[in-house]
């Protein structure tokens, strides 16, 4: 895939510099390092702050989602890299309204190390953190080891709910406890048509054939499940909701929303084909959808394919998604 | 001879010549397992380690506490941060001291090494880092002599690559290519042998 | 490219059936060609109707753009293809409150053959209809040669300030002229750097080699006006600002809005890269950037490259502009 | 010989049996200049014309305007919507008749081409089906005798074919063709040939 850059090394900052030019109503930079990103308007005073941060390259996620009803702060890598702990400390404290800081992330080593020592260093401040970590790709592991998964697109609705949860005024032990129990709920899996370059790397993340996918695969090219001719789209889909479903079945009654997401080159045509099953497979297993998001939600720059979101829903839980939120890539009212 | 300021500046000075010399191979090393960045992780930390350098306080804990910022600010690599939380762990150690024996180097590297398993959730025998810090801290062991300290130092990481080249990769990256990481050495351990090369250079 | 799709015949059927079905609240099927999208709920009594249509593979365009403040109904083709005389007229059916219907859509010889007829069709059944064509690629035609320019994301301005006027009540001559100043204030213009491929074709709409782009490529690939080396991004925002400005100089004070639009692969990080440019550019020429867009709003499936579109507005498009809207695709509130 | 109901449906069972039979001759000639659809519209658009073929008024006129709405409705090709407005020039023009004589052909098929003009807003001479039916106009008038006009009509479309081949397209999507287009038929003339070889067969 081709890109369009300047330097490679520059590319995360000429991103966050043109982010924040283009939205100076949702996003500032905070501090001196260049990759802390805050509500342009802080929170009010008392309302708990949540922070996100990972690898630059998957807007939205996570800078993106800095916003009323979502996140106060996010600290941003390079392109698929962790931030530094000292970038994520003062996310932590850029997000602090004095009532503490939930960081709501996805699991991956070097985030988790380096969030965990962020946490270390705000101590000295003064600044409670708690931590939920979304471990939502069935593909990456069995259920046995479900806090072993990567965290991939559930961090859409988790930051959704969570941040409305904190905008609602809960305090630190209700965010986390809300926020634990929307990560809980989600289920993801994904499937990859084609890999993308990381800038300084400067070739693609995987190699694939021209007719070939890739079931199960990680947002980074981590390896899935299978690898074969490409299936037809309504293939595609079953085969995503059987793994969805065989993880966590849904019942009759049961209340839900569906992220259909593109990975980032594949249209949204091609989302809105894979939508037919997913609504009809849902429809026959007598669940009620709520809210069912289609489009670039969370990506790999120009990565093709696509993943799903399963989240079952209870009362708290959907109330807190159908929240107004606000921000440059997406808005609820 | 017992460690102090002059001595930790110097250190600092030959690791961060041995970190911009070695890059290139520790971003190899890192490539074939990882995503390639290692040789960068040192070459930037050692940087800002080494700027630093000439304000480094007399306090050894505090000496040290400023080389662990300086990996929490250069990057958010794991090997950096991991780095980063064994200095801090070495920094509490020393808090106060101006000088620190060299029978005392084994336990600071095991408060090292235990730091490093707290903060990273993997165990020694994984075939990283922490199996280099291991096998030193075991070696310096009741060790007084600085002369014999580097030697057997010197010894134990590279007898550490030895033992672990053959075995899979656990832990980080480096596990999705646990088959092919057979006979290669674990990125995180051939960077800690030029770092004990660098702090321990032979007569 | 590879694609997600079952049956290439029935690519666009299925992607309205998912359309439709992920978001009953702002769509509907009009008619039974299957082809017409209306709002879900009409526009109220006497309110001017506003249509649009052409090819798909383009989305938001067209059919993601019906909405409150936006388009009330829309006829879409095959994949690059103008739907159907009939499909438009039943689509101006769909949109007709009562007060007349304007047809607002992009220069492209099909469309507006059958847009015409379509017209024709109507005629019978007393509904008054008007036309505002975009054509505003600058590559597609010199400036003394304004009206056979193609009509690319332009559109999106136009959509959005020609519904906002229908949605203030301005009747068919008012809505006519607002959507024409909008459409005369629109100057657009692209570069490709790789081709997408047409379901039913099943090949490429172009080749290019692996370092090169196009400058000044059309939507469906129609030739530009240089192939070279993909240049830096800074380079190329750099071009086509030049390009916008040479044929439509702004002033110290001007108004401005300005898309920086994906064609569908290039993922938003490298449309920001390119904004840093776009911000300078215009501040070092004395204008103001109102309420820049910053996105995927018309697109080529899986086409990578981007386009700039720059609008000059006065104070009766700037308030039409900010003006509410609502679609599955984009709000403003 | 006059043209009546019966004749009309008749010509249309030839003329869909034709395109069915040249599709892919059309689709490639289309291919090489544009999208590759014409044969795709021409097979399409005639299934629906046959399909009203059983119901056909006598009225010739609305019998005319019931074969333009099944390609105002098949596709929107822009050679399915230029020829249902030849179509529903002709149904103007024949409106409220039940027979059309030979000697009127020439003003109904001139009828379809000024139509034609207005839609496409393309002018005589750019190599397009106007072209095709300019030559067929200029061939018929003043002929009444139906074995004659056939044979006129079909030596006009194919001299058209041969008079414009090595001129370049300047219409539609074989505009950006131009260059290519010389010596290659412009897939709208091409289609137009058949259409009257398939309405006037040799005898
Ligand atoms: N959780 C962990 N515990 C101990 N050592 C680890 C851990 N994760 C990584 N490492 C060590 O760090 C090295 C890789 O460091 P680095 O290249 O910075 O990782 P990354 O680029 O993936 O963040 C590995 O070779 C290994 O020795
Ligand atoms: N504006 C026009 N005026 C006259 N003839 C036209 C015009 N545009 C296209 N044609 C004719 O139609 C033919 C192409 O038809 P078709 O394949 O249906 O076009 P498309 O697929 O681009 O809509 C051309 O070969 C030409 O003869
Ligand atoms: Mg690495
Ligand atoms: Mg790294
Ligand atoms: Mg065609
Ligand atoms: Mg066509």
């Amino acid at each position: 895939m081709k890109k369009i850059l300047n330097r490679p090394a520059d590319y995360v900052d000429e991103m966050l510099d043109g982010l924040v030019a283009a939205h100076p109503e949702f996003y500032r930079l905070h501090g001196d390092s260049h990759r802390v990103v805050a509500r342009a308007t802080p929170g009010p005073e008392g309302k708990v702050g949540i922070v996100s941060g990972g690898g630059s390259g998957h807007l939205p996620i996570f800078t993106g989602y800095v916003g009323t009803g979502l996140l106060d702060a996010c600290a941003i890598g390079d392109v698929f890299a962790s931030p530094s702990a000292e970038q994520m400390a003062d996310a932590i404290r850029a997000a602090d309204r004095g009532s503490g800081v939930l960081r709501l992330y996805g699991n991956y080593g070097g985030d988790v190390m380096n969030f965990d020592m962020a946490g270390d260093l705000v101590e000295f401040e003064d600044i409670r953190c708690t931590t939920v970590l979304l471990a939502d790709d069935v593909a990456s592991a069995g259920p046995e080891e479900r806090e072993k998964r990567r965290g991939v697109a559930g961090m859409v609705y988790a930051f959704k709910i969570a941040g409305a949860a904190a905008e609602a005024g809960l305090d630190l032990e209700g965010v986390t406890r809300v926020a634990q129990k929307a990560a809980d709920a989600c289920r993801s899996v994904g499937a990859a048509l084609s890999p993308c370059t990381v800038p300084q790397a400067g070739r693609p993340t995987f190699e694939i054939a021209e007719d070939e996918m890739e079931m199960g695969m990680g947002i980074h090219g981590e390896p899935g499940v299978w690898r074969d001719k490409l299936r037809p789209a309504d293939a595609i889909a079953g085969e995503l909701m059987d793994r969805l479903l065989a993880d966590r079945p849904v019942e009759r009654g049961d209340r839900v929303s569906i992220l259909v997401n593109s990975l980032g080159a594949t249209p949204p045509e091609e989302l809105y084909i894979l939508y037919r099953v997913v609504k009809a497979r849902l429809d026959a297993a007598g669940a009620e959808i709520v809210m069912p998001l289609v489009g670039r939600y969370a990506t790999s720059m120009e990565m093709a394919g696509v993943s799903f979101t399963l989240i079952r829903l209870d009362e708290e839980l959907e109330g807190y998604l159908r929240a107004p939120c606000d921000c440059a890539f997406w808005s609820v009212r | 001879m017992t460690i102090d300021r002059a001595a930790l500046a110097a250190a600092i000075g030959r690791l961060r010549a041995a970190m911009d010399r070695e890059a290139d191979r520790l971003n190899a090393a890192d490539g074939a397992l990882g995503d390639g960045d290692l040789g960068v992780t040192m070459t930037r930390g050692m940087a800002l380690v080494a700027e630093a350098g000439p304000e480094l306080p007399d306090d050894l804990g505090q000496a040290l506490l400023r080389c662990a910022q300086a990996f929490t600010r250069s990057s958010g690599s794991s090997y950096g941060t991991l780095l980063a939380t064994g200095l801090m762990a070495m920094a509490k150690a020393a808090k106060g001291r101006t000088e620190i024996e060299t029978a005392e180097l084994a336990g600071l590297v095991a408060a090292a090494r235990d730091a490093m398993i707290a903060r990273g959730k993997a165990e020694v025998g994984g075939k990283t880092v922490l199996d280099s810090l291991d096998a030193v801290a075991r070696a310096l062991d009741g060790v007084a002599d600085p002369g014999v300290a580097a030697e057997v130092a010197r010894a134990a990481v590279r007898g550490a690559l030895d033992d672990f080249r053959d075995r899979p990769a656990t832990v980080g990256r480096a596990r999705i290519f646990a088959e092919k990481s057979h006979g290669m050495d674990d990125p995180g351990m051939l960077a800690m042998a030029l770092i004990v090369e660098a702090l321990a250079p032979p007569a």
